[in-house]
């Protein structure tokens, strides 16, 4: 174990990983340079063959990531910011995600794409997206959301050494978070949902970013006599539906907590899914901590209005334990 | 026309294999058109014929390892690169034994083994996959090429310049083969493009020609020295192959149009003369300069009649797509 | 009233509003021979100083009907097919979505995107995808999808007429369907569900398309003594959370019928928002009936197997209905 | 160094004003550049320092009912098109008086009524936007023109190709602005680009040239024959402002570049000499040819810095965004 931030954690996987296996590639725009500082030394170390530092043209280079892939290569793609997801979306949705059902799963697609999402820094409307929900519903295609640097090795470490197209998405104002990192290899399977923190009262499943704030609205509803249990799903695609599952059996109440837009947010989905498998174990409505709809102002207080909070998320849950909270008041 | 030295057997021989590969192209598509048009066939198809030659020239000069991206109509590449007719015809009637297992149809067509990377259902689909196709045959420091099949319209995307761009600084492997049939749907391409696109290539420094697209020859001779240059690690080149779509954008065309039309019954009858039609055309050229009997045609005329009919009876005997295979395929390994 | 089919309800509403209107301009792929039909006689009566047959580029195409509209035009975009949302993604998702809230409120975006959607008619993957849930998602636009040549007519006038964004999706595969259809002036509501049929035992929340097939179901569970009740949101966004509600605490149970991929579809959504706001009337889970998340297969059979129909929405109904079913029996 | 007639009092004032907007600019940034090296402004801030000549020269010929686009890097297009400082300021430090009522920063700066369509964040956003301006414009049968500034990076983007395209098969009224400063974010545009970027505008058939982006006359030139010819309705065309930016790519650069660099002081510092600056060659040549003493360019500085000043305090001194707000314009009469 060391204590490592965020970043370095998938810094050091890319270098471990181009180390280990000659076959993978790298490419993105400014990855040179590193202006993430998650591509730091890539270049150096094995640029300029295995590793291209390309013009803008997002389009193109999700395009490339299959082609590449098809030619036999093992590819990560850097796309910057979670929002170029959308400027590349074509070849995603239509080629990533769909080339190996249309051709009857004649190729391998081992693509690790990586972008920083969300907001909390008044980067405004075009840079603070979280682009899950597109990725999930599109199919074909992982999407993994570590939230801690253990997991971001973990996770990328099995997203590079897999077979399938996968989205890693970071947090980009996490990058300086630190944490425990195992030493040596380490692999985080896809689809095993995490408990941050134990509890008996509430299920607050909180998704990257999330995880955070999450976690101190349960240290504050903790003081006030109710249980929280965090669980963090780590994979959105594929999703522990049982794993989540089992902590709303047990707690009975479910809060989401999402910083994607509301509307088919991942928190939607998840809580879809639940309202049909524990139905039977539910006692109180389900609850979603989300963005609303709209896109994200520049303003910090404006921001900070309509972002998910531990106050937010502390209401949340007490809308849904009201008489817990009375009780041990 | 280009200049033939003296043909010698090898010549023959190679030229009577180009011919059959067009034939085979027209036999299937016609036979393919037919199914469509009875609505045996599911789906929108849109037929190759008109253009064999520049597929097959172009893919002539190819290996299996050489990879091509394709169109949405892509049926005449997939057979141009060596793709089989039997897995072809039974993934055009959705069958198990399709090459795509009946999951991709006409607009998806690929054999993986044999470089053919698909068709592609998007307009320019192809033309990222392709470049893509390039660097990773770079990077992997292999012999190989990559070649871009795309259309007159496809090449208003803009991918196409991202692309041209990225090819040319890297010097990636890749020919960008532009099949340049005037359509684009049912609109003039012509009157949505402004400027040779042959341009926008050599705007970026590339070797850009244009040829007869309908000389099976001119095509295979440009598409040599542009896979020399590419293999030679010298990088990409730009190909225009002029050529016509004979039949309708797709087999349903008359119902999408509704009585209305692009262009008149002249205009494509003129595609259809022995001088223009590139299949009639190169069979006049193996009698006169070939080496070639009519006797030879003939004969391959009945194979391919012969293999047509078998894939179509291959096709029909086979079984429906199995609905299960979708969850095993999306992902390696992994339940969707 | 008059009989008519969809695709003509469209095409006369297009033809009715550009004449009324001379700020109104149309553009788009093959939009002068009108390859849906839906734009048929509209360049011939208002090309080419209003209507533009365009190149294939949809990258532009989405991004110019902002620019259009900011200099003040009223704008109609046809995207052709659904999928094509994704290849012109970027513009929609940065531009049209967020310019209004990122300019503080400057512009108004007067634009119609109309696209077919769905599958069903063996057009393989890259053609037959309902992207709702990424519409829905990024904020900012409106989706509209009408179920009946009326409600066709109604919404894509209000759409044509109204400031905002606006994708109007229209079935692909329903073109041909015929109604009957108010004469004159005629608009519907954006935001108001409407209910195709009354009912006591369960809900049937079906979008577009999937009208169709849950009024079949509805038929032949009324045959076995299930009473269902089916409602049609109309338009995505504005969601009439309201109107759905109301019918879910009526009758107790719900039954989503949605095209999308299951994985943040708008069905997901919906019974999200519904076991947060009708929890305590819900008598059984929320079930969807959804396309699974794999790219739709060519043959006929593969799709047929995964495609929402009318056995499937009975056998959800009946699996929240169960004791029902046995009584009346 | 373009010819200059004999300067009279008209062109004298003119020229001075060209000056005072530069200086305006130039003076602003700092400020900016100020605030936030000292993390007072939240968000990413993209300085336009170096660059001035290009977008006062641009927009010098421009009318409030002109539109124009910019980039990420806008400030300086948003004053140079007549945009008020006092409401850029107080937008980029969040405020509810802020033109985009603090809702855009830095990176969305618009003002509408003058034709500020706005800076955009994202490369190559404002690409189709403008062409679509000028298709808008084309079917209202304005007589505007619209004006698209774009960077060396976004000039990558396929959508110039795609706009280019139709700019030129319907004759749009646009004016492609290429603002070439040698660099996109922290690569070198040259290394990832093949070709000169007015090739591109060429293989569509636009009148192309590229000018000295430092001398503001040489844009303003260049530019008044682009939009004398888009208000005749003879299309667009493309001009390549050739620049440098003299700040970093963003004014937090050094953190995250973490010690590495793209380029070196001595590139910098040569372009901020005499004969380089856009704004000091401009003053030597006010006071040379234009007619203009030493007193006039220092009453302007005065003017600016005041009015710079004035803008901060302005910003400072008014309340915080409303976040209720958003609410009410993400639509027209309608929440989201
Ligand atoms: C991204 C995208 N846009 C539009 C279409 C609809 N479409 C199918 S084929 C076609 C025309 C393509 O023209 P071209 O590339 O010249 O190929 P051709 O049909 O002539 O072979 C169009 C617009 C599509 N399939 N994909
Ligand atoms: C679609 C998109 N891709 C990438 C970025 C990240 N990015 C911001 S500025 C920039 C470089 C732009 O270079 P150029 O267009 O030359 O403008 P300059 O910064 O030189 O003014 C990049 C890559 C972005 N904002 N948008
Ligand atoms: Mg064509
Ligand atoms: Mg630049």
């Amino acid at each position: 174990m060391a204590k490592m931030r965020y970043i370095q954690a998938i810094n050091q996987v890319f270098l471990d990983e181009m180390e280990r296996d000659k076959n993978i590639m790298l490419f993105g725009e400014d990855v040179e340079l590193a202006i993430f500082g998650d591509t730091r030394e890539v270049y150096k170390t094995f640029g300029p063959e295995r590793v291209y530092n390309t013009p803008i043209c997002e389009n193109s280079l999700t395009g490339m990531a299959v082609g590449a892939a098809a030619a036999g290569r093992r590819v990560i793609l850097h796309l910057m910011f979670g929002n170029f997801v959308y400027t590349g979306m074509d070849a995603i949705a239509h080629q990533m995600a769909k080339l190996r059902m249309m051709t009857g799963g004649q190729m391998d697609l081992p693509i690790t794409v990586i972008a920083g999402y969300g907001g909390g820094r008044s980067l405004a409307g075009q840079h603070s997206d979280t682009p899950f929900p597109v990725l999930m519903n599109i199919g074909g295609v992982n999407v993994v959301t570590p939230a801690t640097p253990a997991d971001a090795k973990g996770l990328l470490t099995t997203a590079i050494r897999g077979n399938n197209p996968t989205f890693f998405l970071e947090a980009s104002g996490r990058g300086g978070d630190s944490g425990e990192v195992p030493d040596g290899e380490y692999l985080v399977p896809f689809g095993k949902a995490t408990v941050h923190k134990e509890g008996s009262d509430v299920t607050i499943c909180a998704i990257g970013t999330m995880v955070r704030p999450a976690l101190r609205a349960a240290k504050t509803l903790e003081a006030e006599g109710i249980s929280a249990e965090v669980v963090d799903p780590r994979t959105l695609v594929p999703l522990d539906e049982d794993g989540i599952a089992a902590s709303v059996s047990k707690t009975g109440r479910l809060v989401l907590v999402d910083e994607c837009k509301d509307r088919c947010s991942a928190a939607s989905h998840i809580a879809a899914v639940m309202a049909d498998k524990c139905f039977g174990d539910l006692k109180a409505p389900i609850k979603r901590v989300t963005v609303p709809n709209v896109s994200m102002p520049y303003a910090g207080v404006a921001e900070m209005a309509i972002f998910p909070t531990p106050e937010k998320i502390v209401a949340a849950v007490k809308s849904v334990t009201g008489e817990l909270a009375g009780a041990s008041a | 026309m280009t200049e033939i030295p003296n043909v010698d057997e090898q010549r023959r021989a190679e030229w009577l294999a180009l011919y059959e590969r067009m034939l085979l192209i027209r036999r299937s598509e016609e036979r393919v058109g037919k199914a469509a048009q009875a609505g045996e066939m599911p789906g929108g198809v849109h037929l190759y014929i008109g253009q064999e030659a520049s597929g097959v020239g172009a893919c002539s000069v190819l290996e299996d390892t050489d990879f091509i991206t394709s169109t949405h109509r892509g049926h005449g590449h997939f057979l141009a690169k060596g793709g089989d007719v039997k897995a072809m015809f039974a993934e055009l009637w959705g069958k198990r034994t399709g090459i795509c297992k009946g999951m991709g149809g006409s607009m998806h067509v690929a054999d993986v083994s044999k470089g053919i990377l698909g068709a592609n259902g998007i307009v320019g689909g192809g033309i990222a996959i392709a470049n893509g196709a390039g660097m990773g045959i770079k990077v992997g420091k292999e012999k190989a090429v990559s070649v871009c099949l795309f259309g007159d319209g496809a090449a208003n995307q803009g991918v196409l310049m991202e692309c041209l761009n990225m090819s040319m600084v890297w010097k990636f492997p890749v020919i960008w083969v532009l099949e340049n049939n005037g359509l684009s749907e049912f609109t003039i391409t012509d009157k949505v493009t402004a400027g040779e696109q042959t341009d926008r290539a050599r705007a970026v420094g590339m070797p850009a020609v244009t040829v007869d697209g309908n000389d099976v020859i001119a095509v295979q001779e440009a598409m040599k020295e542009a896979v020399d240059r590419a293999r030679a690690g010298e990088g990409p080149s730009f190909i225009e192959c002029k050529t016509y779509r004979i039949r309708g954008h797709l087999e349903a065309e008359d119902a999408f149009l509704g009585g209305y039309s692009y262009r008149t019954q002249e205009e494509i009858d003129a595609w259809k003369t022995p001088d223009k039609d590139p299949i009639l055309r190169f069979a006049s050229r193996l009698l006169a300069e070939g080496g070639a009997s009519q006797a030879d045609l003939d004969e391959i005329e009945d194979r391919v009649s012969k293999q047509v009919e078998e894939a179509v009876e291959f096709a029909l005997a086979s079984e429906d797509a199995d609905p299960e295979l979708i969850f095993d395929i999306t992902f390696a390994d992994q339940r969707p």
